[in-house]
């Protein structure tokens, strides 16, 4: 590209995928997805390009923490993109430069999904993306570290899990278990929600739209605290952290006995080759050890395809990139093997390609991950207006787990600011 | 010189005939100046109204023509909003610190390599040579240096129990002293100029007067770098006071908001909130700030100037 | 070193105390020297470290294995880092030659030709020299987005081009060009233009040099308003790039210190080549302060 | 070629502090081939008039014409005009032919070749010819004022104008350059305007000078004239070195009363100053070599040696009798001894007394007409 | 106060292109009070040899004594001397006041008071009173130079050094700080070494002046002696202005033979320099004003007037015969018109004539002793 590389909705970038046929409806797509996701998104793409379908795809990558801000501001000037990806739960932030595409969806395409992905794309009745996959957190084991501690990964309740870490700390060398893993607020706030409706407390309460904030009471307070034991009192983890990714490095290296990541982190338990460590042995757990009495379910998300509003778009350009929504969200067995995602659609999800990869049999991660969806363990987080992942809301809990503020002030911080949020 | 070709004089020009003197300099003048001009305005001057005004509204991002007029409501709302306090406090504090460490070093370094050394070229590359970095590179290169295995844990890390990124204490300090290799090699340069500049003369004068080396330093040295001190005192100022890569490569603003800054604050309102009204305010605000430190810094150079 | 001689025969005199504070001084300077360098030792020693040595933990200076296997990957088999070079050097070439011209152009125009308003314009101009570039920064955005330049190069370089720096530098070199000069010109029948180039451009290539290295640098180095408005990783500059490297790699030391180090190489090079100009030039501009 | 008229011409600056009128009313006729030298201290307006002539500021007032043409508005390219610069003003980047060439490549339609035969025989003439692919940078001073007076003279103006062309020259060579310009003048016979503001360049070089004081006319006359009957204290100041010796006076029958010491002068100059005289107080001058310590004389004056200054051939005394002090040049083969007394007679064909208030010269001859109250002046060239 | 003794000195400095032998074995003593001067082309070590003598360069070889005392290792503040500037080297930051006072407060026990009152008797002295406490920039040249001078004698040391302290000035002005210096060193008799290249500097101020050449004496004498009788050619071509004229001859039975003219000389004359010379090769020299247009003597020489030069009471003239170009000075009341024939004679007493090969003056007195290859020299001071 020269100069003025973005352009309105004919870009010219040809770059990276190999030429469409000349009359074909050129499209843009915008994703944020690195490393191996990047790698298989950019596989799937060429698949589709490579399809005689008179349509040519022309992705980008746009780095995650800026995407969304680049999204709002290129729907502003007219440049925006025919797809985009971003959270399914995102929804209704995204409603004011997306739009519904009921109208262009092929028939019967809402059975292909599960429900619970499908339902989450939901926006006062109309469907505002495709969801790509669910991926959700759980806990994540090293089995060497338990072993030499003599504990066993079945956590039922809070009791054993407690003396299951208190055994690790006193018994080995290593730290029992990490509420986060990643040095970042969105990581607490995903992994607070799961023990948050464990005891019994919700994030917000009323319906989409009116949402209150609710995580300032007495449930939410205790969870924060509980939490912050973690790295306080309890002692099953230390309140540094060396680098945004630590606990992923202490973790392989047998220095961190568990902590709760997504489905999609063994990606980053890759060496330089591109393979698991072989020396490593782990399982993913369900994460219903936590204490109180609320439901077992999980905080789950989709990775989703939406469609920004451009004046520049033409009929057949929308179908088009509907149609190649689909295909990507219905087609995707690598974002399974590679990815090590579970994909939204149910006959991917299903597939031999996907039940035969070592992250199904082996680790087990994508199965547990089936289970809890087939189960209805897994929750999607509220489909707030607001930018709801932002550190203005979830730094003061990583705050609280690094022990850099008490749990009163740091859960009001976080409640006053979602709350003024939500109510603009 | 009766013969031919002699430079004579002539009749005027057409160009000349047509415009007189002053007409025909404005048409040059203008043509000359103009690029810069309208590059100037566009760029620079309309930004600079243009952010007054959205100081002044509500300003709606995807529909400017729906933001509504709230007078100076963005203003007092800054006043009262903790962050910006904080913001403001965590860039005195770093400006504060930063500053003066630049000047003593920049000025040790300057000094130091006045005397002729054996290696003063790969010296003089090794302290300034950082300056060319990015500040990505300087930002991520030293927050390894303060994570787990790094240089700066390795060997204090008793002073901060762990990486100092996560310490509310610690966390400004660490990103002053990458700040403080990463910039000091620029003003090292200038100081070195300004020494070098001291008339070699003036100090055989104060030699024959009697002075030692302290009082040729403070008496002859210090005189004719106060200039140039200043001029570090001021550009150093000024550049630190719009901090904003190091603490967004290093600590996000973190911990507990303890790094966040006036221009990450900004950075925040205006590209992740998309508060542009409000977050025009604080710019304006920031712009203030630092007209009255230069002329604050105008002043003082200006009364020690005879 | 222009005063050398007299320090030379300050130090000739040898006398133990002379020698003492001489190798007082040698200590300071190569001490301050290697605390300098040890960042630029850790970026090159952990980039040749394998993942296997850096996932044990602890701590060396040297590294007890080595592996190149980083930097092949960034040299030889991903091109990204050359891709986004070449953005860097076609930005910062252009915003270069764009404020040398035009900058020499104005700062021509006001210090060699006489015009009314001149004054006020060149006044106006120097006191946007206490605006600092951040605060401008969401209007400007919403300029570049109006004017349709987002994750565009023109966005990275105009505002950049139109900053007051480079007329501040020239309109002081210029004026101390000798008028004579100029006036000998015209009597030999130069017309503006030429007295502008083949006069006073030919006789700046110092400052010329010194304001081109440096705004190359800067131009080069930017980092939050690339970020803010280039989408398109093919895009990219090196800062901004290697940013996102560190997010996607944000685990392995040493492919992030490898490419940080391929980031810093071209300026690392220039900075060999040109020490002396780029040092004069950071002189010259504080001379102008 | 052609004369120079100046026809009462005056320029005005507008600065901060208000107009300066740098020249004020000054009326001068430059003839065909003369060398006319304008001198006068620093700041009196000599460049101006001069980069007036030659186009470089515009006229605030009055009329300049060469030859026949008026000039005011035309540009300075196109006025014939060549100028020599203080600095030299040489192109620093271009070879000393590309310096000399680049004038006529611009202002006539000579072709290349005519254009380098004219260059080369220039350079001969002025002693560069070897220099020409040099830059200026690597030339001596010498070497430098010669390109830059070669570039003029390449370009054979009607007129040529030099503002301080020597003053960047060390002594010696100053001396040897003066004598050079004369020869080419001499010998191309072009009107030249040269401005300097060391009296003895002005003195040995021109055939007239003017001197300018405070942008107005003091004076215009032959060095000879100006030197021997300076109209007013100012030109019998500036003019010859050392300086005049002055003296605060009173006349009282025919004696000049100083403050230590009184002199009779001849009755017949005594009756001229009574004649001229606007005041009491007058300023008694003569010059240190006029003083005579020949004390044949019989009225002489008594002073004390304080220092002697030898140079070449010459002894200079310094003397004073109370407050007043004498220099006083006698010849270098004479003996005296510090402290001294020295006698000495002040002989009255040398004499001038100047009125106290209005500084006119009381007793010069009515040879040159000049004023001092910036009118005009006009003079007749010297054969 | 005392005298200073310089045994045998040499200065070496070690550069990239080998050791530069700026001081080449010098011997000189300066008696107590005496006013010596230095001369010298650029980069003759006069400057080295003086700051050898300050104690600002280290001594390579030999011995320096000030007075009885050995200061090749004593620290400058600690030698008794003090030393004046090219530049003046005035501290720019500190007034007047402070700069003459600080020298006083470092190497001296000297109470506030005292210090106060000498560097105000000084500045009185000076003549700069009333400036005290100004700063440095806010003076005029000749004042800055005053405050330096008044800085060393606040001092009150034995030995005062100048540098070139002169050459920052403008012409009348130096003429006048030459006067007012002498009389400074007249009246406080301190031993002066002083640097200068002006050889008019040097002859109107000194005792004795010192003719440096490529770090080697060439001479030593008072101005009379070498101006009178220059030891060598150089000498003889570096002292006096304009300068001598020279001219290449050979000696055939008692007449000098030079390209354009022949001249028979006395024969005394000629049987010292057929004596004295080495070569075959000759060089005569006379100065312009010691060649007579009187033409009494029955031998002359004739050449035309090219250029002739109006200076104050002096015409100087230009002449040649064929390729040999002559400078005369004749009185400024005789008449001469261009292109005339000038007849002139060359007195006897003042031709010199040099060895070609040596340059040696073949028939210079023996009064001064002196010579040419850098071996000691020594002379006694004119009383
Ligand atoms: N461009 C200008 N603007 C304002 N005043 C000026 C300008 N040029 C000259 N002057 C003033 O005009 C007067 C005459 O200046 P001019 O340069 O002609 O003097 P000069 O005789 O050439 O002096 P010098 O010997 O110093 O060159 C001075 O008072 C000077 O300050
Ligand atoms: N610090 C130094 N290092 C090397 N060479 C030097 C140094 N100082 C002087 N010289 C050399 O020594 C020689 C004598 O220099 P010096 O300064 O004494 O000459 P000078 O007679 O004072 O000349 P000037 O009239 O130019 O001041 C010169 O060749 C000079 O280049
Ligand atoms: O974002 P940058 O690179 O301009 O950073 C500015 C610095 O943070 C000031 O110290
Ligand atoms: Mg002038
Ligand atoms: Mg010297």
């Amino acid at each position: 590209s020269g100069l003025t590389g973005g352009g309105g909705g004919q870009s010219t970038d040809s770059g990276t995928d190999g030429g469409g046929s000349s009359g074909d409806v050129e499209i843009d797509y915008w994703m944020y997805f690195g490393a191996q996701e990047n790698k298989e998104m950019t596989q799937l793409v060429e698949e589709f390009n490579s399809q005689d379908n008179g349509i040519h795809v022309n992705k980008q990558s746009v780095p995650f923490p800026e995407f969304l801000n680049k999204l709002f501001t290129a729907v502003n000037s007219g440049n925006a993109p025919h797809v985009a990806s971003y959270y399914g739960s995102y929804g209704r932030h995204l409603e004011p430069i997306t739009h519904p595409i009921d109208d262009y969806l092929s028939d019967g395409a809402k059975n292909e999904y599960f429900d619970i992905a499908w339902n989450n794309l939901q926006v006062d009745g109309s469907t505002y993306a495709l969801p790509i996959d669910i991926h959700g957190k759980a806990l994540y084991t090293n089995d060497d570290v338990l072993e030499s501690a003599g504990v066993d990964p079945n956590f039922d309740d809070w009791d054993a899990f407690s003396s299951a870490c208190d055994t690790i700390v006193s018994d080995t060398e290593s730290r029992a278990f990490s509420f986060i893993n990643w040095k970042v607020g969105q990581a607490a706030f995903r992994a607070y929600i799961i023990a948050l409706e464990q005891a019994g407390g919700q994030v917000v309460t009323g319906e989409p739209g009116s949402y209150e904030v609710a995580y300032d009471d007495d449930v939410g307070m205790q969870t924060a605290e509980m939490m912050a034991k973690i790295t306080g009192e309890y002692g099953w983890d230390t309140s540094q952290f060396q680098s945004d990714a630590a606990r992923v490095q202490d973790f392989i290296s047998g220095d961190l006995g568990m902590f709760i990541a997504g489905t999609w982190s063994v990606n980053n338990f890759e060496n330089e080759d591109g393979n698991l460590p072989e020396d490593l042995s782990f399982s993913f757990e369900k994460p219903f050890m936590f204490p109180g009495d609320g439901e077992d379910v999980a905080w789950c998300e989709s990775n989703s395809l939406y469609f920004p509003k451009n004046a520049n778009h033409t009929d057949a350009e929308k179908q088009a990139a509907v149609e190649f929504a689909e295909y990507v969200t219905q087609n995707n067995t690598l974002w399974a093997s590679a990815g090590g995602h579970l994909p939204a659609a149910k006959s991917v999800a299903t597939s031999s390609e996907v039940k035969n990869t070592d992250l199904w049999q082996k680790y087990g991660t994508i199965q547990t991950m089936y289970e809890m969806v087939t189960n209805k363990q897994v929750r999607y987080q509220p489909q707030t207006s607001v930018h709801i992942n932002s550190d203005r809301f979830w730094g003061p809990f990583l705050d609280m787990y690094l022990q850099n503020t008490d749990v009163q002030s740091g859960v009001t911080a976080s409640a006053d600011a979602l709350s003024q949020a939500l109510n603009q | 010189m009766s013969n031919v070709e002699t430079t004579g004089t002539r009749s005027p020009s057409r160009w000349e005939r047509l415009f007189d003197r002053s007409t025909r300099e404005l048409l040059v003048g203008m043509l000359f100046a103009a690029p810069y001009l309208v590059l100037f305005s566009v760029f620079l001057l309309y930004p600079l109204l243009k952010g007054l005004y959205m100081s002044l509204h509500e300003w709606n991002f995807l529909e400017p023509s729906k933001s509504t007029f709230v007078g100076l409501e963005n203003y007092t709302r800054l006043l009262e909003d903790p962050a910006f306090w904080n913001a403001l406090w965590n860039t005195l504090e770093f400006v504060g610190l930063t500053v003066p460490l630049i000047v003593g070093i920049s000025l040790v370094l300057a000094l130091g390599l006045n005397k002729e050394l054996v290696g003063s070229r790969v010296l003089q590359f090794v302290y300034f040579s950082p300056y060319v970095l990015t500040v990505s590179v300087v930002g991520i290169v030293w927050a390894q240096m303060f994570a787990q295995g790094g240089v700066g844990t390795q060997y204090l890390g008793w002073l901060f129990e762990g990486s100092p990124l996560n310490s509310k204490f610690w966390a400004m300090p660490a990103i002053v002293v990458t700040t403080v290799w990463w910039q000091a090699g620029f003003y090292f340069a200038v100081l070195l100029a300004a020494r070098q500049n001291v008339p070699a003369r003036l100090y055989e004068a104060a030699r024959l007067d009697g002075a030692g080396p302290w009082r040729m330093f403070r008496d002859v040295t210090l005189p004719h770098m106060k200039n140039a001190l200043l001029f570090v005192v001021i550009a150093s100022t000024i550049f630190q006071f719009q901090v904003f890569g190091q603490p967004y490569l290093m600590t996000k603003g973190g911990p507990v908001g303890s790094t966040e800054t006036l221009v990450y604050y900004l950075y925040e309102l205006g590209f992740q909130t998309r508060e542009l009204g409000f977050g025009a305010a604080v710019g304006y605000t920031l712009l203030l700030i630092l007209v009255g430190v230069s002329m604050l810094n105008y002043v003082l150079v200006g009364t020690n100037d005879e | 070193m222009s005063n050398a001689d007299s320090t030379q025969s300050v130090l000739n005199r040898v006398t133990d105390r002379d020698v003492l504070r001489r190798i007082g001084l040698y200590a300071v300077m190569y001490g301050l020297a290697i605390v300098f360098f040890v960042p630029y030792w850790r970026m090159f020693q952990l980039s040749v470290t394998p993942m296997s040595v850096l996932s044990q933990g602890g701590f060396h200076w040297i590294p007890p294995e080595l592996t190149f296997a980083v930097w092949q990957r960034y040299l030889l088999q991903e091109p990204i880092i050359y891709q986004w070079a070449f953005n860097t050097f076609l930005v910062a070439s252009i915003t270069t030659a764009i404020v040398l011209v035009v900058d020499s152009m104005i700062a021509f125009s006001i210090t060699r030709l006489d015009w009314p308003g001149q004054g006020i314009i060149l006044a106006v101009i120097m006191a946007s020299f206490m605006i600092p570039g951040y605060v401008n920064i969401i209007p400007l955005y919403t300029l570049i987005n109006d004017l349709g330049l987002m994750n565009s190069y023109w966005a990275i370089i105009l505002p950049f081009a139109a900053g007051p720096l480079g007329v501040f530098l020239l309109v002081q070199f210029f004026r101390d060009i000798p008028e004579e000069l100029e006036e000998a010109a015209r009597l030999d029948g130069f017309s503006s233009l030429r007295i502008y180039a083949r006069i006073i451009l030919p006789l700046s290539t110092p400052i010329l040099t010194a304001l081109g290295l440096f705004v190359f640098i800067w131009s080069w180095n930017q980092f939050l308003w690339p970020l803010i408005v280039l989408n398109d990783d093919a895009l990219y500059t090196l800062p901004i790039g290697v940013v996102t490297l560190r997010d996607v790699n944000a685990l392995a030391p040493n492919v992030i210190m490898t490419s940080l180090a391929l980031a810093s190489l071209p300026l690392f090079i220039v900075f060999l080549l040109f020490q002396d100009k780029l040092i004069s030039s950071v002189q010259m501009q504080a001379g102008t302060g | 070629m052609s004369g120079i008229t100046i026809d009462n011409v005056r320029k005005e600056y507008d600065s901060d502090a208000g107009t300066i009128r740098a020249v004020d009313d000054v009326s001068l006729d430059v003839a065909d081939g003369e060398f006319l030298t304008i001198v006068g201290p620093s700041g009196s307006g000599k460049s101006t008039l001069l980069r007036m002539i030659a186009g470089l500021e515009d006229i605030t007032d009055g009329e300049i014409r060469i030859g026949e043409t008026v000039v005011n508005d035309i540009a300075p390219q196109n006025r014939g005009v060549a100028m020599v610069f203080q600095n030299y003003a040489l192109y620093p980047h271009m070879s000393v032919r590309q310096n000399m060439s680049y004038g006529l490549k611009l202002t006539t339609d000579l072709g290349s070749d005519e254009i380098r035969r004219r260059v080369e025989s220039t350079a001969e003439m002025m002693g560069i010819g070897d220099l020409l692919d040099k830059k200026p940078n690597n030339l001596s001073g010498g070497q430098q004022q010669r390109v830059a007076t070669g570039r003029a003279i390449v370009r054979q103006p009607d007129v040529f104008l030099f503002d301080e062309p020597l003053s960047n020259l060390d002594a010696k060579l100053r001396l040897h350059m003066r004598t050079e310009l004369q020869r080419i003048q001499d010998e191309l016979d072009t009107t030249s305007v040269y401005v300097t503001h060391d009296q003895s360049e002005a003195m040995t070089m021109s055939d007239r000078i003017v001197i300018l004081s405070e942008g107005t006319i003091q004076q215009v006359g032959t060095p000879a004239e100006v030197y021997a009957e300076p109209v007013n204290r100012f030109v019998a100041d500036f003019i010859g070195s050392p300086s005049m010796n002055f003296f605060d006076v009173r006349l009282e029958n025919g004696v000049l009363q100083g403050a230590d010491f009184d002199y009779e002068i001849p009755s017949g100059l005594a009756s001229t100053v009574e004649a001229n005289r606007t005041a009491e107080n007058l300023v008694l001058g003569i010059r240190p070599e006029h003083v005579s310590v020949d004390t044949e004389g019989e009225e002489t004056v008594t002073a004390t040696l304080d220092v002697l200054e030898h140079e070449g051939s010459d002894n200079y005394l310094y003397l004073s009798n109370g407050d007043t002090e004498w220099t006083v040049r006698v010849d270098g083969s004479t003996r005296f001894e510090w402290g001294e007394s020295v006698e000495f007679t002040l002989p009255a064909e040398h004499l001038h007394v100047f009125d106290g208030e209005t500084g006119e010269n009381l007793v010069a001859d009515e040879g040159a007409t000049a004023t001092t109250d910036g009118s005009s002046v006009t003079a007749s060239v010297r054969e």
